[in-house]
């Protein structure tokens, strides 16, 4: 083989070629200032202190600073043709859309990660570099087109991502968090590569395009097909929490240290679907009439019960939680319509959702007092007395997640319900569509506290630019894209698989 | 293409953010009046130009979301003109009456409203199903908040439920909405009635759109959260809930659900003709049994908007014509009658009718419009209320007459507890000490002034009702259940 | 590499080693001791290289045995000497439902599972063992170097996170005692 | 030569031992030890699908399997032992400060 053909292509994947230089730069950055100084810290020990907070604002400068540069080359890459690298990675604009979702979750975790922890200011370098990688597993979830490299992407992000749950490790709520995301991301991940085996073996390839021409053209070994579909799911499943696999969801959004679940709730929302998708659209396409009822009764079951879960929350980080599943299944019924359109208003509803989401977690970090890991609902009482803009912030946040127009969250319902619609759906986005009137309960509710109740004692918030700049760019984004969704639909026109 | 009515939309938009801008309370509530008397103004040059033709006026349309069909779709026609002008009159009334009263947080206060303002304009106005949708809802947000800020002992409750209730109630319209689409291809109504949808689809979509307008309406029995909104609201939203709000629901079944669905009409128009009577009687019954005065108000409307719906589902001109009439009366006098209760209960704190008693000693300007206001509120002939229920009664009769009858009695259980009202409040012996002249002064000037363009308008429609029916008229005949005159109703007694 | 047993002994030998593996298997589950359970691990990967060498798999059978004997069954070792980890989770009667369950789902699983496995399979191609090389570490190191340098290159990328996260999990925290306390014996 | 079902239907039978311990067991090493046993099952079921496709492409899943398998136990086991430094204790039952 000739061994150039190792470098065509290769463009496809410059996005996480800059991002794995950047950690390159970024542990070496980090060795150094950890080195240089050594002596001087020596004679003014207390000094120690703001050396370490230069450093770590040093290092999430350069990490946000990564993180752009790999947008700026899925952008660039963008401009260019589609095109695949060797069966494994290919980037078309699902690929690219997704990736974009990504590192904007990635840049506002970042944003949000400064000044949270003692525990992340001095440990930065690891942190901002576990962040970085786990942003290479996201996305190539959406970019890979063989199992192989989807199982490792997957690795790759949840590995990372079980570390960064159990970062404070003062807390042992973050490290037991950690641990059940563990143990049962592990247990998850062998449902998905026995299902990936499965498909393998019915298929003769884990390529997708190759096992869809086999199957398709009757040969292979179809009676695996389906049990590998089923185990294939569970994985998925576990990774984007359907019901019944989202028990780890509550628990680690609330162990995990809140600029983690920020990063997580919508980097592994939108990396898991974006593969979910390729896998199920590109690889499947031929046994749609299979997969599809199962995935409906699965969207139903996970909208209805998450919602009404998340009705009996006190905390507000298990309520997004539990929300964050029922959204799960909002965006399973565009993968239930399994058209092209339908795709593509998956990708504009996790667009939406990682404004949202991320913007109300943003509040929760502006609320949180340093280590206490959790905010009671109680916490949101009154405070739109003493900050108006964070209450108003949150408010628009709250209700573009429970659907209300002209906000962002109700375009991203709106287009995955019309394509539900015109796939035939319709019982299931009744569904759906009773699910949001459900939700807007406790949405509402936490407006309801911010605006009508009074205050049980002086209200206290933390302040930083980057949180600050977080949540106002979030907001501000909620609602041009809820009153100009035509600019982002028409963007992402022909996105879909 | 002008781009009057893109203005007339958005002009509270603009108001509210300078409000939120401005230094000082006195200055945000100076804004906030002078944008909702601009707004007026513009809405009323929609007057001049006014052809007295079926079709849509002043369109306006561009390209929202081309990608999925979706535009920014405005136009105007005899069945919203006068719910336009309804709302811009009111607001500045609404927000002059809360600048007396309204102390704390004045400026979210005053934006919200106008933002309600825009809300309400956006819903009589969109021709184009998703925008219609946007506005439907997100009027539900100002009013929610309006209700649990500033509104009395229960407003969280209240607030609450009538959000949750609506929002539910509208879900449904939503898929309802998709599934046109699914079958026509196009959001724009005015395409949509064109198209001719099957008659299984209509069914279903009728239901959907039906229970969204029965539920905002409110038509017996999904009207429990309205006396919970109204009671607990602060004046000037009961004023605008009563006023404009409710407008909603009846018009969107004018707009909507007759002109898309003929057919599902047509199978349900004497279930929902029943169920408006039950709500007559009903709303009727339990206003006359209430002791706090802006309960009975509340309960009036709910017997009130009944009459708007049975007019609405005689599916006949007189009939229809009557409903979008009566529409204005009843937002006039019930926006009137909610403005007197708050201004009752801003000097006493109280609103039992056990209270009161002999007002026309001590504060006979109060009394005059209080009897002038239930007048037109009972239908007095000579005023507009008269004019409009007498409109939906011979449409009625034309295509029920049991109905008609039955209304009838509404008519006079009407009178008869509006009559109640007035006698508790105003006659007999002023024995009370605080209701005693110099414990209770009378209407000041602004008081009258925020009264006086209501009542004048009162006599306005009253003696000269063809101005405005000639408006109306030629969009009403249009409609394709009108023209098809095919009666109905399923069981029918002859006359 | 061509195996020199007649069909009979070749499924006989087959048979054997699967009871082994499945005994060992069963015994990681059933074990009460940790240790016990790493150890009977140790059993079922060991017996798993074998069979990996029936399938024209050396390269993979010798990885085996490297990385999850020698390497991955010893680090458990280290953890169980490292923490006792000795817990009577057997006794915990309250546990009764959640068993039930989950041995209804392995066997719901399993039979799922073999039901389609049985159905239609063709038998391999003859010349099975010359498409694969053998499994021999060159023919697996020309694909891993050629067609599936994506997925190595991105195993570098996963060793590194593992890298960093046992780097910031070792780490003792501040404030936390010092060395690690011994685990409750027992319920 | 034994018939490919015969080694899938092994692999069937490892991994639901495999996952039936994870659900039984309390002990969090020992599921954690199951969880690898489930993980060999499926590399057994590779190589004995890559046999009867006559491609090495199952062969490469197993490789890049084992190592994320060494990557897994290095994170899980230092997060076990940095729980147990909280907790003392590997019952999962008894790490409860979260609901499970």
């Amino acid at each position: 083989m000739d061994t150039s053909l190792l470098f065509d292509n290769a463009i496809v994947l410059l996005p996480e070629i800059v991002l794995a230089v950047g950690v390159m730069v970024l542990m070496m950055v980090d060795i150094g200032l950890m080195a240089e100084p050594e002596n001087r810290t020596q004679r003014r020990k207390d000094a120690k202190a703001p050396r370490e907070q230069n450093s770590a604002a040093l290092l999430s400068g350069l990490t946000v600073v990564i993180l752009l540069l790999s947008v700026g080359a899925a952008l660039f890459i963008w401009s260019r043709p589609p095109a695949e690298y060797l069966g494994g990675a290919v980037s078309d604009g699902f690929a690219l859309s997704a990736r974009l979702i990504v590192l904007l979750a990635g840049i506002f975790g970042v944003l949000l990660s400064r000044n949270y922890l003692p525990a992340i200011e001095r440990q930065s370098g690891a942190y901002y570099s576990l962040l970085i990688l786990a942003v290479i597993g996201m996305m190539l979830m959406g970019t890979a087109t063989n199992l192989i490299v989807l199982f490792i992407a997957l690795e790759i992000f949840s590995l990372a991502l079980y570390i960064l749950s159990g970062f404070y490790r003062e807390s042992a709520r973050s490290i037991e968090a950690a641990m059940k995301y563990f143990l049962l991301g592990a247990f998850a991940s062998a449902f998905f590569v026995y299902g990936s085996a499965l498909l393998y073996g019915a298929g003769g390839s884990a390529n997708y395009v190759r096992i869809h021409e086999t199957l398709s053209s009757g040969g292979g070994n179809p009676s695996l097909v389906l049990p590998g579909i089923a185990l294939l799911l569970v994985g998925f499943g576990f990774k984007v929490s359907l019901v019944p696999f989202h028990m780890w969801t509550p628990d680690v959004y609330q162990g995990a240290p809140t600029p983690v679940t920020a990063f997580m709730s919508v980097g592994t929302k939108a990396a898991a679907f974006a593969g979910f998708f390729r896998v199920m659209m590109t690889a499947l396409p031929s046994l749609y009439d299979q997969w599809a009822v199962l995935l409906a009764v699965l969207a139903a079951l996970t909208m209805t019960v998450g919602n009404l879960t998340a009705l009996r929350q006190s905390s507000v980080k298990r309520m997004l939680a539990y929300s964050s599943v029922a959204h799960a299944g909002n965006i399973l019924i565009a993968l239930v319509a399994g058209t092209a359109a339908a795709s593509s208003a998956a990708l504009f509803y996790l667009f939406a959702y990682a404004f949202m989401n991320i913007g109300a977690f943003a509040v929760i970090v502006a609320l949180e007092r340093t280590g206490e890991g959790d905010v009671a609902q109680s916490r949101f009482d009154g405070i739109a007395e003493r900050f108006p803009a964070l209450a108003a912030a949150m408010a628009v946040f709250m209700l573009s997640l429970s659907g209300m127009p002209p906000l962002a969250g109700f375009f991203g319902k709106f287009l995955v319900f019309k394509a539900g619609v015109e796939a035939g759906w319709s019982w299931l986005v009744v569904i759906g569509v009773l699910n949001s009137a459900i939700s807007a309960y406790y949405y509402l509710r936490v407006v309801v506290a911010m605006y009508f109740s009074d205050a049980e004692s002086e209200p206290a918030r933390n302040t930083g630019a980057g949180l600050n700049f977080s949540v106002t760019v979030a907001a501000v984004a909620v609602i041009v894209i809820g009153l100009q969704p035509g600019l982002w639909t028409g963007l992402l026109r022909g996105l879909g698989i | 293409m002008s781009f009057l009515l893109s203005i007339l939309t958005f002009l509270p938009v603009v108001g509210a953010i300078i409000v939120l801008l401005a230094p000082s309370d006195g200055l945000k509530k100076g804004l906030a009046f002078s944008a909702t008397i601009a707004t007026f103004v513009v809405s009323l040059l929609l007057l001049p130009g006014w052809q007295e033709i079926p079709d849509m006026q002043f369109v306006e349309r561009y390209a929202w979301m081309p990608d999925l069909d979706i535009y920014y779709y405005l136009g105007v026609d005899g069945i919203s003109l006068w719910l336009v002008l309804l709302t811009t009159l009111l607001m500045p009334i609404a927000v002059a009456f809360s600048n007396q009263h309204i102390k704390e947080s004045v400026g979210s206060y005053l934006a919200l409203m106008l933002l309600m303002e825009t809300a309400m304009l956006g819903v009589f106005l969109a021709l184009d199903l998703v925008l219609f949708y946007v506005f439907w809802e997100f009027s539900l947000v100002p009013m929610a908040l309006l209700i649990g800020k500033w509104g009395s002992q229960n407003r969280i409750y209240a607030a609450v439920k009538f959000f949750l209730y609506t929002l539910a109630g509208s879900a449904l319209m939503l898929v309802a909405i998709l599934a046109l689409y699914f079958h026509a291809g196009t959001f724009d109504l005015l395409a949509l009635q064109s198209a001719g949808l099957p008659p299984g689809v209509q069914q279903l979509a009728f239901l959907a759109f039906a229970l969204a307008f029965a539920i905002k309406t409110p038509l017996f029995p999904f009207h429990t959260w309205l006396p919970a909104a109204h009671v607990q609201a602060p004046t000037a939203g009961s004023v605008v809930l009563a006023g404009v709000l409710l407008k909603m629901g009846t018009y969107g079944f004018l707009r909507f659900a007759l002109p898309l669905f003929p057919v599902a009409t047509s199978n349900y128009a004497s279930l929902i003709s029943v169920l408006a009577i039950v709500g007559i009687l009903y709303g009727a019954l339990v206003a006359l049994a209430q002791r706090d005065l802006k309960s009975l108000v509340a309960y009036s409307s709910v017997a009130h908007m009944g009459f708007v719906i049975l007019g609405i589902f005689a599916l006949n001109e007189q009939g229809i014509s009557g409903a979008v009439l009566q529409m204005v009366n009843h937002g006039l006098s019930t926006g009137a009658l909610f403005l007197l209760v708050g201004m009752l209960y801003e000097r006493r704190h109280t609103r039992l009718l056990s209270e009161y008693g002999g007002l026309w000693a001590s504060v006979p300007i109060f009394s005059f419009f209080f009897l002038v206001v239930a007048m037109s509120s009972a239908g007095l002939p000579g005023l507009n209320g008269f004019v409009g229920e007498f409109t939906i009664l011979l449409g009625t009769y034309a295509s029920n007459p049991l109905f008609a009858v039955l209304g009838v009695t509404g008519i006079i259980l009407a009178a008869w507890y509006l009559l109640h009202a007035f006698r508790q409040v105003a006659q007999g012996a002023l024995e009370n000490p605080a209701n005693f002249k110099e414990n209770l002064p009378d209407l000041n000037w602004a008081e009258i002034g925020q009264l006086a363009p209501i009542v004048l308008l009162f006599f306005a429609i009253g003696l000269a009702p063809n101005f405005f029916l000639s408006k109306i008229n030629p969009s009403v005949a249009a409609l394709e259940v009108v023209q098809s005159k095919a009666p109905a109703v399923v069981w029918q007694i002859e006359p | 590499m061509s195996v020199s047993l007649n069909p009979v002994h070749f499924d006989l030998f087959f048979l054997l080693v699967a009871a082994v593996c499945l005994a060992a298997a069963l015994g990681v589950v059933m074990s009460r001791q940790p240790v016990h359970s790493a150890l009977f691990l140790l059993t079922n990967f060991a017996t798993l290289a074998v069979l990996y060498i029936t399938l024209e798999a050396q390269f993979l059978a010798a990885a085996q045995v490297i990385v999850y004997a020698g390497g991955i069954v010893i680090l458990i070792l280290f953890v169980i000497m490292l923490i006792g980890g000795d817990t009577n989770d057997f006794t915990a009667a309250q546990r009764i439902w959640s068993r039930i369950v989950g041995v209804a789902l392995g066997v719901i699983l399993l039979l799922a599972i073999s039901y389609s496995a049985l159905l239609r399979m063709t038998p391999p191609p003859d010349d099975a063992a010359a498409l694969l090389q053998g499994g021999t570490p060159k023919a697996v190191g020309i694909a891993l170097f050629t067609d599936y340098v994506l997925p190595f290159e991105l195993i570098a990328i996963l060793l590194l996170v593992a890298l960093i996260g046992a780097l910031v999990l070792g780490r003792q925290p501040e404030g936390a005692g010092e060395g690690i306390p011994s685990v409750k014996v027992g319920d | 030569m034994v018939a490919t079902s015969s080694y899938l239907i092994l692999g069937a039978l490892i991994f639901a031992i495999g996952a039936t311990g994870v659900l039984v067991r309390r002990n969090a090493l020992i599921i954690f030890m199951c969880i690898e046993m489930m993980l060999n099952s499926v590399n057994l079921t590779l190589i004995a699908l890559a046999r009867q496709w006559g491609n090495l492409e199952g062969q490469i899943f197993v490789f890049m399997i084992m190592a994320v398998a060494a990557a897994e136990v290095a994170v899980g086991l230092a997060i076990l032992i940095a729980n147990v430094r909280h907790q003392q204790s590997i019952n999962i039952d008894e790490i409860n400060l979260l609901k499970w």
